[in-house]
């Protein structure tokens, strides 16, 4: 039995076994395109239209969006969306495209939209035939997000929208944006409202996205610029001014600390996926030598491995002990530190691996001797976008700071 | 075997764990603590056995000393994950007594089998007890005494609260190979030189024995003692992560009254990031040191990994909530009328003892680095849930 | 030739042979007394009578306050400062115990009393015959040194002072304090005035010192208490209210950051001072053996030791950095690094010792068998008042944030 | 031998690196650098040798690539802490040029005295020359290239800007015994295989050798090697202090002008702690890179030992300075367009080549550590100082 199956409920228990058949039978196994480390690497439109697949096939048979309603399209159960996470990833199951939609977008509609809004757009989020990407950050509000400055002003029963979003992972494949905007300039927080738009259906007429060019030379993230574009007042979410705290609902699931667990498959590791964990970085220093002596038997670079084994090791059960109560004194102390440890881990990961593998860490993508293929120096870079997006590791500890401690605000 | 989700830390556990909090709070609170151990301030105070016997069998009334050790041997049979719950609370209470080496000394008595028995019934009786075998560099070698001809020989080193036992388990060479021996601290031969340090919640000394007579306990001392190994360090790094959960929270409090610059010092990110690191760094503490005791429990063959790994993990921890402890309460903290310096010593002791942070790191390697099968190391998707 | 002296003025190189002559025949050679490691740490009359003694024969001899006017009792030379510590430091002489005095006072005074006052205070300052001690923060005044309560009213021609200061060091061997005090409550900074007082005299009427105990248990800190004290207002520094100025004045210098070069000899290492130097945890590490085998030899013992022997090589490169105009591009740049980096080395240094000793470092001052003597884990507790006391490290890297790196004030 | 005070750097060494300051300045100011090497921004854009070489020829005519060859050699004969100052600027211009890999060059071909005249002529008249010797690990062992029967056979890997220079110094092994040979780059036999790195301001090249006829430039190339080390270490650090420098700056007009939450970033104790924790590690490793290069003017003994510290120093600056550059800028910082990373990436480069921080410890520590008198090490009266 895995770790977790001996506490399932009968019902758990039989979703399980219906899953792990289910995946048995639908694994995808090696695909045929090569697929990136992450859905917001997604590239090509052969890449999307692949995963898009085959997220349907596992919504279809109700490994997605299983704790949500029957009504909303999910499939009517309680605490099983775990369990098929569980499956999926130790099945090493492709990932899912649509993760903005999954484990942002979804959890916010379902707490702040009406239930026709609800009905209308969960069940093609649910299924990824509907992608989303969400237009929070701006050139002018990063870790200070609700100076948020794109404007939606009122004409009749609509909304004008001018401005300027950025960091906006899949726009150029989404059909809708969950989109924080300014509707009063004279109150900070409370001049804040939270919209879905189909921006799909607007690309060429007011909407423009165009790819931002990472420090790795990949795209990935987008800009997204907004000219006059027309949206519906039915297509707010919450009430008007109330948008900083539908965007803290969002946030809270994006930090993997909100109610709703996100489907979550991509336990893949293809030949063409790259691993960062310490494990990897072990399997490295055991296979590079230096002055004809593996890098494995050196001390010191030893007692760093460890180091990062430990946090590792370390983060992995914090996810679990963050489900029992008797051993937390603070229900957001564990789940919101994830983040912040799952980013700086990877990075410090990359920084031995790169030394690890000395002069060697110079060759990139492009060359055929490279080690690993060039994947350490890019997922050593790529790691500052984990340790930058969705609140800066900064941001985080004065998160931790304050929600968990009790400290002052530092702002 | 696989470990269950709440690491099997049921309700009795919680039961165990509340109510030792409170029996520290209540019997002996931070104050009362000080003007116990903490009296005389003289930075050359010499050797000293400061505790409250009263409590001690107050303690043992309770069962603590029985709590390791299974039923069958008449003990509670509480799993590790409990036991591990207690230890934490004498940690956070900086509690001085002889709880911990009693039960590492319950440990290693009950990996050696029936021949144990009586020791056991001894400790459970209200007998502390502490282990004896430490060289003079603070390592777990056998080179520290000799049993020949029915008697023990030598100087065992950092022989914990040995002011506060009655027995001692001494771990002894017989012809290069492990033997162990339940010794009665008072028995002819036995000298114990109280030691001068640094931790005032603690006392130890070394221990020489001259012809002492004794007779080793029946049952496999070798393979009893690397059973038990993981015990030890897990029993310890549960003070340790206590300790800075209590260093923790009291700076964060004083962060939160104290007011410099018109602001609480917790509006400074130097301080609050400082705090923030620590706490960090004592729940990976803490969840090692849950899942190593949960692995003595239900997943044998993962424990000494997982024990090496809270081990390193709490010593480190230890030393940093210290280190910013102190720091962080300014001036105050460099006092000895503040009680964070309590805390501090008892850390930076127990940091070094049963293997500092790099020893357990360079074991782990070896389990890790080392054994054809490094998939020993279950790694988290990183680039996935980050992403 | 000495790294120094190749760049002597003829004055300079007169100066410095007169110095090494002088030195060689006063010499006091292994001290009668136990002496402590600093000047802060002077327990007993007899260790202060005989650095008293010792202090005011190299003042006679005019190898104290070399640069001083010698109306006020200086040497009236220039720049020769530098070649009497050098030559005393290389020399291994005892300390100086007015250290406050030198340091700090010294050139307060110098810069911003009358020449009355001078005349007065400086002769006896620089031979040792005074001592002084140092008060300005308080309870509530930590970090936050301006916001200092003690009180001094005007009445008449005096001032009634009341209040509390902690940390003075030497309190309780000093006759004259330099004292920042509140004279205006409705103004912050502009509220604050700087005195000189004579303590010694005042003791049981209106002062009384008190020790502090340290973590360590040692004493050499105090408390002072003032109760309804009277001070001429003749011995206020500079103007009323500039009191902060001047304060900036000493902690500049306190930070040897200062124009005047602070008298200093101890080099002194007699059998009974400890030594928190690289080289001292590298003998150590030779010294120690775990499990057979010297901490020496363990390579990641070696990497941590040449991590802090290669910092302990940059700050004193670094102070001599600091003197080579075309290779600093602030002068204060790395004037205000050295009490951070040498407060965090030395803790850095006490840790790393303690490691190494392992279980031993429990083993404390009064203990036979202690390694060393119990003198690290003594240091490493000590270290916090260095990386405390006199600006936190927190205060030092704002301050280096603010003046050189031209950042907006965190406060 | 003693170091003077000011480190020997006089007004000649203060003109040349202002000038050179000023030169790369105007000639390539950052945002024609990104112009020049990042104007096409795929991860697998393959090999680039992105330069200008007409500048190459105007810091030839300034005298540059002679300045660390003695006048009796024909060269400028600067000191040491001349060329480092040179070489800084160079690092914080982030300039694509040979003027690195040329001036190692030129410290080896010195170093062998007479019998290198003629390589050194030619350098001084604008030949671009690199170093070639690594093998696949990136060490500077024997094992890469072999000279017998006058044929130079074997391949040398992570050569700096091969794509930019005309001349190789390859060092070969001759019955295990090392050897120095000046290369034509265009030489019948030779084969250059650019490398696709991340940095973009340098390139590199695998190197091999099939028969290339070749002749030992007359000297002791071992003794000549174990001398030019320290000044290879000396150099690159030089470049590393100076593009740390620019990281540090740069993001410090950064942290001045961005706000968030109504405050410049600087305000945040995180940032503003952040940028003081690299400035103070750039002066370390810039105090240590000029004690360094003083010591090859003026301290010959201590060079070695000074040098290790410099160069390990440098490495960890490097790393730290741009990690920090990148996280302080936030999410513009990890764009292509933010010109942050070009510095990045040179950076991560240099702190691998000629030995990494860790191996320059380790080899430290060998002098330091295992030496009869660790005297060497010069302590700071810690205690007296900061008391």
């Amino acid at each position: 039995m895995s770790e977790s199956e001996r506490k399932d409920t009968p019902q758990q228990a039989e979703f399980r076994a219906y899953c792990r058949d289910w995946i048995a039978r639908n694994h995808p196994g090696e695909p045929p395109v090569r697929l990136p480390i992450a859905a917001i690497e997604i590239m090509s439109r052969e890449q999307m239209d692949y995963l898009q697949a085959w997220q349907k096939a596992a919504y279809d048979a109700g490994l997605v969006g299983s704790d949500y309603p029957e009504a909303v399209g999910g499939g009517g159960r309680k605490d099983c969306q775990r369990i098929a996470n569980e499956e999926m990833v130790a099945a090493k199951t492709p990932f899912y495209p649509n993760i903005i939609g999954l484990g942002m977008a979804a959890p916010t509609i379902f707490y702040h939209a009406s239930e026709e809004l609800k009905a209308q757009l969960l069940p093609k989020l649910l299924s990824g035939e509907e992608i989303w990407c969400q237009g929070f950050s701006e050139p002018g509000a990063g870790s200070d997000l609700a100076s948020v400055q794109t404007f939606a002003e009122k004409k009749g029963d609509k909304w004008v929208i001018n401005g300027h979003k950025v960091w906006t992972s899949l726009a150029h494949f989404a059909d809708w944006m969950i989109l924080l905007l300014r509707t009063d300039k004279s109150h900070k927080y409370d001049g804040l409202s939270y919209f879905v738009v189909p921006i799909k259906a607007a690309l060429g007429k007011g909407v423009t996205v165009r790819p931002l060019i990472k420090i790795t030379g990949e795209t990935g993230f987008n800009e997204v610029l907004f000219e006059n574009l027309e949206v519906d007042d039915s297509y707010r979410l919450d009430e008007l001014g109330k948008g900083w705290q539908v965007a803290m609902t969002t946030l809270l699931h994006e930090r993997g600390a909100g109610e709703l667990v996100t489907p979550r498959a991509g336990g893949l590791k293809s030949k063409s996926a790259h691993n960062t964990s310490a494990k990897a970085v072990i399997d490295l220093a055991r296979n590079t030598d230096r002055a004809g002596k593996a890098m494995a038997d050196d001390s010191v670079t030893r007692d760093r491995m460890m180091r990062l084994a430990i946090r590792e090791e370390g983060l992995k059960e914090n996810q679990r002990r963050s489900r029992v109560a008797a051993l937390t004194d603070h229900p957001m102390r564990l789940p919101l530190q994830n983040k912040l440890l799952m980013s700086e881990l990877a990075q410090d990961l990359g920084a031995l691996a790169m030394e690890i593998e000395g002069p060697a860490s110079s060759l990139y993508l492009g060359d055929p001797n490279a080690p690993a293929g060039g994947q350490w120096p890019l997922a050593y870079m790529n790691s500052y976008g984990f340790t930058i997006a969705a609140g800066t590791s900064e941001i985080q500890r004065n998160i931790l700071g304050e929600r968990v401690l009790g400290l002052a605000k530092s702002k | 075997m696989a470990q269950p989700n709440n690491y099997g830390f049921e309700e009795e556990a919680g039961m165990l764990k509340d109510g030792a909090k409170r029996f520290f709070a209540d019997k002996l609170p931070v104050d009362q603590l000080h003007a116990l151990v903490a009296h005389e301030s003289t930075a050359e105070r010499g050797p000293a056995v400061n505790w409250k016997p009263e409590l001690w069998q107050e303690m043992v009334g309770l069962g603590w000393t029985a709590l390791a050790v299974p039923e069958d041997f008449g003990g509670v049979g509480m799993p590790w994950v409990a036991v591990v719950g207690l230890l934490e609370e004498v940690g956070r209470a900086a509690f001085p007594s002889p709880l911990l080496p009693t039960l590492q000394v319950t440990a290693v008595l009950t990996q050696l089998g029936g021949g144990a028995q009586a020791a056991l019934e001894e400790t459970a009786g209200g007998s502390a007890a502490t282990l004896a075998l430490m060289d003079a560099d603070g390592e777990t070698s056998l080179t520290a005494v000799s049993y020949a001809d029915g008697k023990l020989n030598g100087t065992v080193h950092f022989v914990q609260d040995a002011g506060k036992c009655d027995r001692l388990l001494v771990v002894a060479s017989q012809n290069g190979s492990p033997v162990m021996c339940w010794v009665d601290k008072a028995a002819e031969g036995v000298t114990v030189e109280a030691d001068a340090i640094v931790d005032l919640t603690r006392d130890q000394a070394r221990v020489s024995f001259k012809n002492v007579v004794a007779s080793p306990i029946a049952g496999n001392a070798q393979s009893a003692w690397a059973a038990a190994e993981p015990m030890l360090w897990v029993l310890i790094s549960a003070d340790m992560v206590g300790a800075s959960e209590w260093l923790l929270q009291t700076t964060v409090e004083y962060a939160q009254q104290r007011k410099q610059f018109d602001r609480p010092l917790g509006f400074f990110q130097a301080v609050k990031h400082d705090l923030v690191n620590v706490m960090v760094a004592i729940d990976e503490s803490k969840s090692l040191l849950y899942s190593a005791a949960c692995a003595l429990d239900h997943e044998p063959e993962r424990a000494r990994q997982l024990a090496h790994m809270a081990k390193s993990s709490a010593s480190d921890t230890a030393a940093f909530a210290s280190s910013r402890a102190v720091q962080c309460h300014g001036g105050i903290g460099f006092t000895w009328e503040c009680y964070v310096h309590l805390y501090f010593k008892r850390q930076k002791h127990s940091q070094f003892l049963w293997g500092d942070a790099s020893a357990h790191r360079a074991a782990l390697a070896e389990l890790l680095v080392d054994r054809a099968g490094s998939d020993a190391v279950k790694g988290v998707a990183l680039n996935e849930a980050a992403a």
